[in-house]
């Protein structure tokens, strides 16, 4: 009984949220939450990736950008197609989610380090495409981008219409998706394909030996982080009417890493928390700029230098006081914590390369 | 509860940020946005940008302007959208949620793009000082305006010079993948076609090379009349110096976002002789031109580019709020899309779409280290 | 109490009585032959070593029988199946698993999860199935946990199921890496060097283990530096020197080739 | 022809300046098998400082390359010094812990120094004072200046002098030990704090000599010119064979080469479908199909056993 209690305290909190957020701070921050919900999303694909399957990828906007564009391409005058975003949004996720393969298949016999550089390669060449495919055909709009993308429709009801002002809208429409990305995220992770993501970033020698596909199940995990970040990524498209590859860049893949690794590498909620996190103080750091000027009479440190140095700091810092996160989950905390023989068994996982 | 607590915490963070705004006295205030990058690479135009909003501010305020019989102010809220495009859209949100009247910015086309969306869902007039790509006002709304030339427009008087002024036969293009600079160069490309040029080279580079020993190589074996390069000052200088070092003699030829104090300084000497355009007329020409340029200078330095276009598109909304009496956007937009007056960088007044009527654009060269406006 | 398993042959359905056979296998690093032309046979049921001294080659042979090398030259067949050059998860799903030196276990899960892990290539849970959680998924991986308990008992770690493997003493840590090769239903469990750095104590209990294991029908293939060990427990067994095999058969017959005396005693 | 020696020289020159940065990779990761995502930003603070004291000396009459001298004495040790905090503060405690953890430290140093360097010197990029000459020399039909001379010799230099303090001498000795095997180099005596230590000095003083070089070559310095550049760089590394000190040089060359050639002829090649707009995009390229086909690198030695 005291779980169902529990579960209603959240789920009214959950959507009284927006607009206890909305009377008392302004719309403009029940958007910023709206934007939270599609990191955590985002954050929470990468934790597959990162936290689960222990494969460091540094080119995870690429993910987010296809599956943006994908719902641009197929929703807007650009091509003449307005096809419904319930259609749109599977295609731009498996679309993701076949990159993610396209990534992961030849990059996954890497080691760790390398398969870091690899992908963030990886994402600088789908944004250079992207800013490219433009000539001799006009494919993605090149680095005008591509607008008057049409707003999520449920039905006859565009969500950017009222009843309803459309940052409240979104926000169950994407409340609705975070949750159902955050079940998803739990139930693998306690399942067959979970175990061997663990498996694999404890030891991939001897998951390999144990009968684990490691290859097929890496590209898995690639795959179904890559779809989540295509979801988020149309999501993005269908709520902001405007993709370009400015919104794609490599400082984004490092602040969803950080979110991932802030929050408790592998814990879905401290990722989640992580997410939150970050994608809520860089705006709070907005006002810190107006504070400075009334303190000092002028800005000493700019906030946005504040925000990335903010960024920098953390990343190091959590390393090394808390490498398991804010958040940790309890076996994870262990692991990172153990230095030693996990550090031993990585360095010494050389074998036949040709695999 | 362990779910609840973070949650919690994250709630009571936000309730901290909110920092009670408080209306200066008892005057009729109205609030104007303004919005550009003030953090990031771009920030030097930027805050030229929001500079120029003060300094109309300032003079409208010392002016002592009456609005419906009572006496009007103007505060200035400045925002910083780092020229990224999901920032833009929070910061326009902000601005809405905080009541503002009408909105000088943003800075970039990729910016202005995702942000007018919001500025027209809240019908508030919204006015570029500096976003060129023609998608801007394209789009359909009422609320889109713009006190620069478009590439179009621009691309065609660039051209234009190009073929009939310095007549080139053959040109080079150069742009930087951004959307202004393909935006430009597009348009360009287009006229100069038109105008009887062959484009013997198009090269691409990015907004933060600064190695072009390659693309300059190639072009010169295809030795054009001109290269035209669009793109920012911070590649225009480096640029205009790799090819003087490679031997290259020809006429070298930017945009806007080339035309700044920071070009000369980049390319050094090398930068003499280059040509650049820049939306409207020469401030020296214009009635209160020298003085914007006095006033501007004594108070924030030196004019880096698109500081008079913020100053002119703060003047236009406050002027429309003026002729309409009154300062709801509902009652002055109209009044604004018919405006015609007199700003510091030319004549003011829109088409259909919001876009400049009759845009002019001139051509500078640099003479002796500064840019001196072309006859 | 026999090991629960599933799929397991009846020992009167077995026609050949040769689980494995060897041909000729060679394998060189770096231009230096590690192992050449190296054969042998391993029968159903039996427990069968192999030693030899320091870079004798036994490592590499090992490697080759479990996929993490492929053999330059020969074959070998598990029941009649070809599976030189395999990779390493093919070979425990055709039947092949091992346990490691260094002891690799998945030290920061808990023990029951190390043998459930061992239970991935006999299950065939989908994502699609996880996520839904449908009946088949819940009652297969019921399956796996009542499987791993059972292991757990078996090897008689029941008590520690839920303790973290890194925190396991030495000898548990050995059983556990069996408990978990046996989760993957082998036909042939090959272990590399199982009692190193046990007391004697915990060798004695390993050696009914892997008595109790043989005699419920698993064919164990073991590396050894531990003489005294093998020639106790085995029934067969193959000495290797310099990549080359010198000697086979029954430990007493191996004990007093003159080949493997010198070898061992390193007269030249 | 003359084009085709021009673009030559271009990326002669461009890839000795990959060279020597990648030296500074191939360095770290031969002692610790890490890849010091910093390296980059170390080159970054070496061209601001070496800028900043040419500003202040450009009015000073000293002759060019004087100047252009004392700003890389003052770069040297500033660079050293930031090597050496970085190693310490963040890469040492980590040395036992699992792969990820130093990797992001590594990360989160690289936008530390990055926004340290925009709050010292600004968001705006600097001009380098000119203070070598700018005539060029001709040769066959192309033409080469002085500095771009200067960085190709100096980068050779530099690699010859670094392959022979490796090969003979005793902390060359000591180097190599530690990066074959570090326990067994405690064993014989071998402090791998001091040698650690030493390899991130000895890499960041390179780095320093490449900011100068670059610094002064394009005339311009920003604060996030040496992410892309250590990527690249670090690209380099892998291509010749990443802990080879031959490698480092020849992938540097190839790797400019590549580049010059590919923004300059891509586009006649394609017939105009792909041009220099892909010329970010060749440096990924090569190093996934480097790793692909060959992880060890060109001259790097064979890593575990392939079949």
């Amino acid at each position: 009984m005291k779980k169902y209690l529990k579960l209603a305290a959240y789920a009214a909190l959950l959507l009284l949220l927006p607009f206890a957020t909305g009377l008392a701070l302004g719309k403009t921050w029940v958007r910023i939450l709206d934007f939270a919900l599609l990191y955590v999303m985002l954050a929470l694909g990468l934790n597959i990736v990162v936290g689960f399957a222990g494969l460091l990828d540094l080119g995870y906007v690429a993910f987010f950008a296809v599956g943006a564009y994908c719902y641009a391409l197929l929703a807007s005058p650009h091509f003449g197609l307005h096809l419904p975003f319930w259609m749109i949004l599977p295609i731009g996720a498996f679309a993701a989610g076949i990159f993610g393969m396209l990534l992961g298949a030849p990059t996954l016999r890497l080691r760790g380090d390398y398969l870091a550089i690899v992908t963030l390669g990886f994402g600088e060449i789908i944004r250079i495409f992207l800013n490219n495919l433009d000539t001799p055909y006009n494919i993605t709009g090149g680095p005008q981008g591509v607008d008057l993308i049409d707003p999520i429709r449920l039905g006859p009801f565009s969500l950017n219409q009222p009843p309803g002002h459309a940052v409240y809208s979104y926000y169950f429409l994407f409340l609705l998706f975070a949750l159902a990305t955050a079940f998803v995220s739990m139930r693998l992770q306690h399942s067959r394909i979970g175990r061997a993501w663990a498996a694999i970033r404890e030891d991939e020698i001897a998951a390999e030996a144990m009968g684990i596909d490691t290859r097929n199940v890496k590209l898995l995990a690639f795959a179904m982080g890559a779809s989540f970040g295509g979801l988020s990524g149309g999501l993005f498209a269908g709520f902001e009417g405007f993709v370009s590859p400015e919104s794609f860049t490599l400082t984004e893949s490092i602040m969803i890493l950080s979110m991932v690794v802030l929050g408790g590498m592998g814990h879905i909620r401290g990722v989640i928390f992580g997410a939150l996190l970050l994608s809520i103080l860089p705006e709070a750091l907005r006002y810190v700029g107006p504070l400075e000027q009334s303190l000092f009479g002028k800005i000493v440190v700019d906030p946005s230098s504040l925000r990335m140095l903010l960024f920098g700091l953390s990343l190091i810092l959590v390393m090394l006081l808390r490498p398991a996160g804010l958040w940790p989950s309890p076996a994870r905390k262990r692991e990172l914590l153990a230095h030693g023989d996990t550090a031993k068994h990585e360095n010494t996982g050389v074998y036949d390369a040709g695999r | 509860m362990t779910m609840l607590r973070p949650l919690l915490a994250a709630m009571a963070a936000i309730l901290l940020c909110s920092c009670a705004k408080q209306k200066p006295g008892s005057e009729f205030v109205v609030r104007i946005g303004s919005v550009a990058p003030l953090t990031g690479p771009q920030s030097h135009l930027g805050k030229d940008n929001d500079n120029g909003v003060r300094l109309a501010a300032d003079e409208i305020n010392a002016s002592g302007l009456v609005i419906g019989g009572k006496k009007m102010s103007v505060e200035v809220l400045s925002e910083d959208d780092q020229a990224d495009p999901r920032t833009a859209t929070i910061v326009a949100q902000k601005l809405v949620d905080e009541g503002v009247n009408g909105i000088v910015g943003h800075f970039n086309s990729g910016t202005s793009i995702p942000a007018s969306r919001i500025y027209s869902d809240a019908g508030i007039p919204q006015i570029s000082p500096s976003a060129t790509a023609t998608t801007y006002t394209g789009q359909g709304f009422e609320t889109t305006f713009r006190v620069v030339t478009n590439d179009r427009q621009q691309g065609e008087a660039l051209a234009k010079f190009a073929t009939d002024t310095l007549h080139a036969r053959t040109v080079a293009i150069i742009d930087d993948r951004t959307a202004y600079g393909q935006g430009i160069a597009d348009e360009f490309e287009k006229d100069a076609k038109a105008g009887g040029a062959a484009l013997v080279a198009h090269e691409f580079t990015s907004d933060h090379a600064t190695d072009f020993t390659a693309i300059l190589t190639s072009i010169k074996g295809k030795n054009p009349d001109l290269v035209f390069y669009g793109g920012m000052d911070a590649q225009a200088g480096p640029m205009m110096k790799q090819m003087r070092n490679l031997g290259m003699k020809m006429a070298f030829l930017g945009a806007d976002g080339s035309k700044s104090p920071e070009f000369i300084k980049l390319a050094g000497t090398a930068a003499e002789g280059a040509y650049a355009s820049a939306p409207g007329l020469p401030l020296e020409k214009m009635p209160g031109g020298k003085a914007f340029v006095e006033k501007f200078t004594a108070k924030y330095g030196k004019i880096q580019l698109y500081s008079p276009y913020s100053f002119d598109a703060t003047m236009a909304l406050v002027n429309a709020m003026k002729q309409a009496g009154s300062v709801d956007p509902a009652r002055y937009l109209p009044v604004l899309s018919r405006i015609r007056m007199d700003g510091v960088t030319g004549p003011i007044s829109f088409d259909r779409k919001g876009d400049i009527l009759h845009g002019a654009v001139t051509l500078y060269q640099v003479r002796n280290g500064s840019w001196t406006a072309l006859p | 109490m026999a090991i629960p398993q599933n799929t397991r042959t009846p020992a009167s359905m077995m026609q050949d009585a040769k689980l494995l056979e060897a041909h000729d296998i060679g394998r060189t690093f770096g231009g230096l032959a590690a192992l050449s032309g190296v054969s042998l046979t391993i029968n159903r049921g039996e427990i069968y070593a192999l030693i030899g001294p320091n870079g004798a080659g036994k490592t590499t042979l090992f490697n080759i029988l479990t996929g993490i090398y492929k053999p330059d030259s020969g074959n070998f067949r598990l029941e009649g199946v070809e599976m030189a050059g395999k990779k390493p998860s093919e070979m425990a799903k055709s039947g092949i698993s091992r346990t490691f030196q260094n002891i690799r276990l998945f030290a920061n899960m808990s023990a029951i999860e190390n043998v459930m892990v061992g239970r991935h290539c006999r299950t065939s849970g989908s994502v699609l199935g996880a996520i839904l959680g449908n009946s088949r998924t819940r009652a297969e991986e019921k399956a796996i946990a009542e499987n791993a308990k059972h292991l757990l008992d078996y090897v008689g770690l029941s008590k520690h199921a839920h303790m973290l493997a890194r925190n396991l003493s030495y000898g548990d840590q050995r059983r556990l890496e069996i408990a978990r090769a046996l989760a993957t239903e082998p036909k042939l469990l090959a272990l590399d060097e199982p009692a190193a750095g046990m007391n004697p104590l915990e060798t004695d209990s390993l050696k009914i283990l892997l008595e109790t294991i043989r005699r419920d029908g698993v064919t164990l293939l073991l590396i050894e530096h531990d003489v005294k060990l093998v020639m106790g427990i085995c029934d067969r067994l193959a000495v290797l020197n310099f990549g080359k095999k010198i000697a086979e058969g029954v430990p007493s017959q191996v004990c007093s080739n003159p080949l493997v005396i010198e070898a061992y005693l390193g007269v030249s | 022809m003359d084009i085709f020696l021009q673009q030559l020289i271009n990326g002669i020159v461009l890839g000795s300046i990959y060279s020597l940065v990648a030296l500074g990779y191939t360095l770290v990761y031969g002692i610790m098998g890490l890849i010091n995502f910093a390296h980059g930003d170390i080159v970054m603070v070496g061209a601001m400082v070496t800028l900043t004291v040419a500003r202040l000396l450009s009015d000073s009459g000293l002759p060019g390359p004087l100047v252009l001298g004392i700003g890389m004495l003052a770069a040297i040790p500033a660079c050293m010094a930031v090597g050496y905090l970085i190693e310490r503060i963040a890469y040492r405690p980590l040395r036992n812990a699992p792969r990820l953890a130093p990797l992001i430290t590594a990360i989160g140093v690289s936008i530390l120094l990055q926004n340290l360097a925009m709050m010292i010197w600004g968001r705006e990029y600097l001009s380098f004072p000119q203070i070598l000459p700018t005539q060029t020399m001709a040769v066959g039909g192309a033409s080469i200046s002085a500095i771009q001379i200067l960085i190709v010799a100096s980068s050779t230099i530099m690699m010859a002098g670094l392959s022979s303090l490796i090969r003979k001498t005793r902390l060359g000795n000591a180097m190599r030990a530690t990066a074959q095997n570090p326990e067994v180099a405690t064993l014989m005596g071998v402090n791998i704090n001091a040698i650690v230590s030493i390899t991130f000095v000895l890499g960041s003083a390179l780095a320093a000599v490449a900011g100068m070089m670059v610094s002064a070559y394009y005339g311009i310095a920003h604060y996030d010119m040496g992410f892309i550049l250590g990527l690249k760089a670090f690209t380099a590394a892998v291509l010749g064979g990443i802990g080879n000190i031959e490698g480092a040089m020849l992938g540097g060359l190839l790797l400019g080469i590549i580049e010059s050639m590919g923004a300059g002829y891509l586009g006649t090649l394609t017939g105009g479908v792909m041009g220099s707009n892909y010329q970010d995009v060749f440096a990924f390229f090569v190093l996934i199909l480097v790793l692909i086909f060959r992880p060890s690198g060109l001259l790097g030695e064979r890593v575990g056993e392939r079949p």
